[in-house]
């Protein structure tokens, strides 16, 4: 009798002890229980997992490649990557926030509490925080804010400050701001009053640089405000790291599928988001 | 005990599980024990610099995937001074992949890179997505002859010669590779497909073309396997769309010495070593001392099934 | 209102939803109105008793199925005194498909095929599991050439040419199609595949090889569209792999001017009355008055992404 | 947005008022939902679905074409042939009764009450019963069993006596024996005791046949026990009718997979088990 239409050998998280390995192997096939899973808004959803210990060690700005059921008969050939959006490690949970866009968040959609979720990770080089600095900036828009969220966690836990501006459509969707409140202040900007406009955004963030509270830039999720933060923070000498995006397929490094273009002295080169990111400079970064 | 190994001519693999060009690099320690692997078969290489296709590079499609990279490669001084040093912190043998646009670089490429350490030179003949009237010689059996023959001439390495499903003829085309002195054949490469975004009415990736790869395409790729292991005496390595252990017993069962594996690797980071696994079962199971016994095993008569009277065959 | 006519040279379709031959037969009426089809495509036929291959005839494979019936036919006697009186209880016209083994009787059924009660003769050159030596004239131009061109002067009736993908260069063959006077191509028949079954380890159909149909042929068959479509002027009929609406309009988008479907009708019997109507829905929101305005629209650029500093083009 | 993987119009029994018609179309795609489902032994399933008019007109001996749900990530194209077990009217019922034996039938397993069944029929041609005859006789083995099941019920209906004769591993395996208890007389015949052997199931026939219980054979499920019955009934000149198995793609007639031989005046030809049967006459079938 055939097997499955596909073999492999996830970590059974929560059922099987890890088997040695001889090798250090940082990042692993998994199938992570469902803790919990809800709407946050119309269109984003909070999933928590369970997670496996090396899965557990993801810092943030790293990302995981989800086995999302399909949601129809159709099967879903591609993994999805996610940002981590909290890591709980007392409680030894990762957790996902994510847009429900097509197919694949679609069919992410459907798990349940009690089901098990296919993940690889952690995966990609996450964010990177100076101890020097003081006070930082994230910048986030849409599904950016999911990636920045962890931010607030190490920002924390390194005693730095945050200023967190958080764009979106309407209240509804400024997602991540308790995390955020936690760690710092938030700053809301919306479409519906127009303080999301690109030139308010600058003065905000001209505001901070004035009041010494822009160490370092982070930011996620819309090129327009990617593109206004790489101008003030060139303009100002500000480190930067953006996250970015691409279509993947591996997800490790091997089929270069999720190249993004950077420049440096001038000369274009092509990086790959999986593994040279998703976390780059943003001053060599050219945008999407 | 199942004795897992395999002979492709000179170079004896532990496991016929390989994996395919372009699927594999040493990132993938991140998931997996590299050393378990039958083979190592790098990424191809060009002479120069080349920036590949513009993204996105890859799309879901209904089997699978197509993809159109365009071979991005920092050349072959990189290769030999940062990529190889950094294959060989692992064990298993070395299979360095070559591609050019003309039989002149094609032969030059091959000399320079044959006498580097590697241990198999694979001949890309058969990217997919290539200037379709410089790089693709695996279409024409001519052409297919004249390349590998002066390949052959610059070493005295293994030369595994990657074919094409886009060939009307592969037959034809493994036969011309074998008299011109191929010592194995990978077949094969990814079959040339479109999709178009019927949303944005764009094609879906950015180099319009794209070569299709993953479960879809076995069924093709196994009746080719089969026709070229009867038509030429060389070793035959599978390759297109293996994502479990039956797949791999399909494609040596139809003729295939070894396997390469592409895809399942996207999908299941470290399924190289659970069909490592499951294969050496699968051969315990059903009672086969030797995994290398598989190779062309398939009883070639029709199904079990008794068809008392069948019917009459085709005319 | 949406347009949803189509014309193929001097036929006018009601839309573009047609069958696939083999995959329809006035059976159907079972399960759907047939008067709402485009048009009727009947099961290939020969001008003598056979009997087919033996069972198991298909089987379910990764990306849809494969299948190897071996043109049973009762003969064109029987075509025409039983089926196509059959056929004619309903109003769509009718595509007679005719297959021979040798030049000499392609002419001749031609000729007596189409002076018979049909619409349009469809020349089935590309059934995949034919003798190899005889009957699969479309992998080659010129064998398509010689004859389409004996064909075309046997009859006034518009002539449908049934191309394989097997070819290894259907650009050739679609251009010797159309310069031997064929009135639309039909792209295209099954890709030749082999499924082995792996608990008997014998082929898994009862004649071995058996034709690719199925969604996971659609993107190598959406390709080999999109390249007839600009290398010839006569319509092209897309066939392989649609199951959806939106494969349609891929199709069309690619340059076809209908479609025809095979698969779609094992799973979901009445499917192509389904897609006929959200064929037109998907028109009406997308702002297409005409359906025919779909074929060749494709817009060919890159995708929509900005790639602000776009990679190097491939060299 | 991209549909589902398939575009189909199934009827969506209990939802939707049924469309009319133009012309009668005899069979049609529906969405039955599943009433219970339970296991009958080891490897049967009993499912009981809420059916369509027109799937409520299927007669014993014909079938549906059900799209199994995939119990695995892997997609399945094919439908399932699985013939009706009972039809029950006053409820608008259909059930079937059916092996698990591969990814179909597994998938079908995964079912439970309140889920839909895609099913496609009534299809073929069903079992036929003389009203001049007075009892007939029913031999089956496995899943032939199921398929003829309902002739007990169209024996009760036309006042029919009925012997079945229910040959299986051993008594777990003797299914149907209830709804031929209430149509006439079951005869249990199992390999635990020997008394499934071909040559006792000869003798029982001979006796029935001796006490005129024999007026027309039905058979299903066992090549051997079909070769018996043709060969009791040829030479009794008894009339008889198998219920015949293919592997099926289209199960409507136009595809030709699903055939079978027969033999007809000493010509063999070859007949569609989807259209021009299940059943068939059991003289001119050659077997499998
Ligand atoms: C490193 C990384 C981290 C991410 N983190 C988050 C997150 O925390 N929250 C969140 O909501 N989204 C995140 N995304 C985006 C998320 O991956 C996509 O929204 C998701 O893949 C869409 O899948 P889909 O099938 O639902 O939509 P589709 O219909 O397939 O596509 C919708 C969009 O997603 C893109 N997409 C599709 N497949 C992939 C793929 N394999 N890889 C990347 N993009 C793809 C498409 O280009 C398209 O623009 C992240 C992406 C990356 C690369
Ligand atoms: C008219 C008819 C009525 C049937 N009625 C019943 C019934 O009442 N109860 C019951 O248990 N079984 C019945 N069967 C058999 C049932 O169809 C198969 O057991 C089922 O299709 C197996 O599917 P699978 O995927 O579980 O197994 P697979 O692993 O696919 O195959 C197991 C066996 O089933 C056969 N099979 C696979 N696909 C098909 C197909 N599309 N059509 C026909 N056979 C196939 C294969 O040849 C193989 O021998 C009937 C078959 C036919 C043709
Ligand atoms: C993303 C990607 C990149 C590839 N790059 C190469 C390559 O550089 N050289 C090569 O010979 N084959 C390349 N291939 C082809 C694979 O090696 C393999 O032949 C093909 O994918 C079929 O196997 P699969 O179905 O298991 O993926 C590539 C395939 C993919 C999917
Ligand atoms: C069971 C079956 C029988 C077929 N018989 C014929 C035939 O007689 N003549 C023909 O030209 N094509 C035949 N075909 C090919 C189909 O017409 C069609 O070209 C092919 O199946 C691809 O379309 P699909 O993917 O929609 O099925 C057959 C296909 C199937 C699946
Ligand atoms: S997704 Fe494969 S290299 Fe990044
Ligand atoms: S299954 Fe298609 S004709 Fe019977």
């Amino acid at each position: 009798m055939a097997t499955e239409p596909f073999t492999s050998a996830p970590v059974m998280v929560g059922r099987s002890a890890a088997a040695p390995e001889p090798r250090p192997i940082p990042a692993e096939e998994s199938l992570c229980p469902v803790i919990s899973h809800s709407w946050v808004n119309a269109e984003y959803r909070h999933l928590v997992v369970e997670a496996s210990p090396k899965a557990l060690a993801v810092t943030p700005g790293q990302f995981f490649n989800l086995l999302c059921p399909s949601p129809d008969v159709g099967e879903l050939f591609f993994r999805r990557p996610q940002s981590v959006y909290r890591i709980d490690r007392p409680k030894g949970r990762v957790e996902f926030l994510y847009k429900c866009v097509g197919r694949g968040t679609r069919g992410l959609a459907t798990l349940k509490a009690g089901d098990d979720l296919n993940m690889v990770g952690p995966l990609g080089v996450g964010f990177h925080l100076d101890p020097t600095w003081r006070h930082i900036v994230v910048l986030g828009r849409g599904v950016g804010i999911a990636t920045l969220g962890p931010i607030s966690q190490l920002a924390k836990d390194n005693g730095v400050g945050v200023t967190a501006i958080l764009s979106a459509r309407d209240a509804d969707f400024v997602m991540a701001g308790a995390l955020f409140a936690e760690a710092g202040e938030v700053v809301s900007v919306l479409d519906t009053d127009g303080t999301s406009a690109v030139d308010n955004v600058e003065k905000i963030l001209d505001g901070l640089i004035a009041q010494k509270r822009a160490d370092a830039f982070f930011t996620c999720g819309s090129n327009r405000l990617f593109q206004l933060m790489k101008r003030v923070g060139r303009a100002n000498t500000i480190p930067g790291q953006v996250a970015m995006e691409q279509v993947m397929a591996c997800g490790l490094g091997p089929c270069y599928v999720c190249v993004r273009t950077f420049e440096v002295d001038g000369k274009k080169e092509l990086r790959r988001v999986c593994i040279e990111g998703p976390v780059f400079d943003m001053q060599e970064a050219v945008g999407w | 005990m199942v004795d897992m190994s395999v002979k492709i001519g000179s170079v004896t693999l532990k496991n016929p599980i390989m994996p395919g060009s372009g699927c594999f690099s040493t990132d993938l320690a991140q998931v997996m024990d590299i050393n378990r692997l039958g083979a190592m078969v790098a990424k191809t290489v060009s002479r120069d610099y080349r920036a590949g296709n513009p993204p996105p590079r890859a799309a879901e499609v209904e089997g699978g995937m197509i993809n159109s990279i365009g071979l991005p490669t920092k050349g072959i001084e990189y290769f030999f001074e940062h990529q190889v040093p950094d294959y060989r912190r692992f064990t298993p043998p070395l299979v360095g992949s070559i591609s050019a646009t003309t039989i002149e670089d094609f032969e030059a490429m091959a000399r320079d890179v044959a006498k580097g350490d590697i241990d198999v030179l694979e001949v890309n003949i058969s990217c997919p997505t290539r200037d379709p009237k410089g790089g693709n010689f695996a279409l024409h059996a001519e052409h297919t002859y004249d390349v590998v023959k002066l390949i052959r001439a610059t070493t005295e390495k293994p030369v595994w010669v990657k074919l094409s499903p886009n060939a009307g003829d592969i037959v034809t085309v493994a036969q011309a590779a074998e008299r011109a002195g191929a010592n194995a054949l990978v077949v094969s490469n990814t079959i040339l497909g479109l999709k178009i975004n019927t949303d944005t009415l764009r094609p879906a990736i950015g180099n319009k073309f794209g070569g299709l790869s993953g479960p879809g395409i076995k069924p093709v790729i196994v009746r080719m396997v089969y026709q070229c292991a009867r038509a030429v005496k060389i070793p035959i390595i599978g390759c297109g769309g293996i994502v479990k252990v039956e797949d791999v017993v399909e494609y040596m069962l139809a003729g295939a010495t070894a396997v390469m594996i592409g895809y399942l690797t996207f999908r299941n980071p470290s399924g190289m070593i659970a069909i490592i696994d499951g294969l050496e079962q699968w051969c315990v199971k059903r009672g086969f001392k030797r995994v290398a016994d598989l190779t062309g095993a398939m009883i070639d008569e029709a199904p079990m099934e008794t068809f008392a009277a069948a019917a009459m065959p085709i005319g």
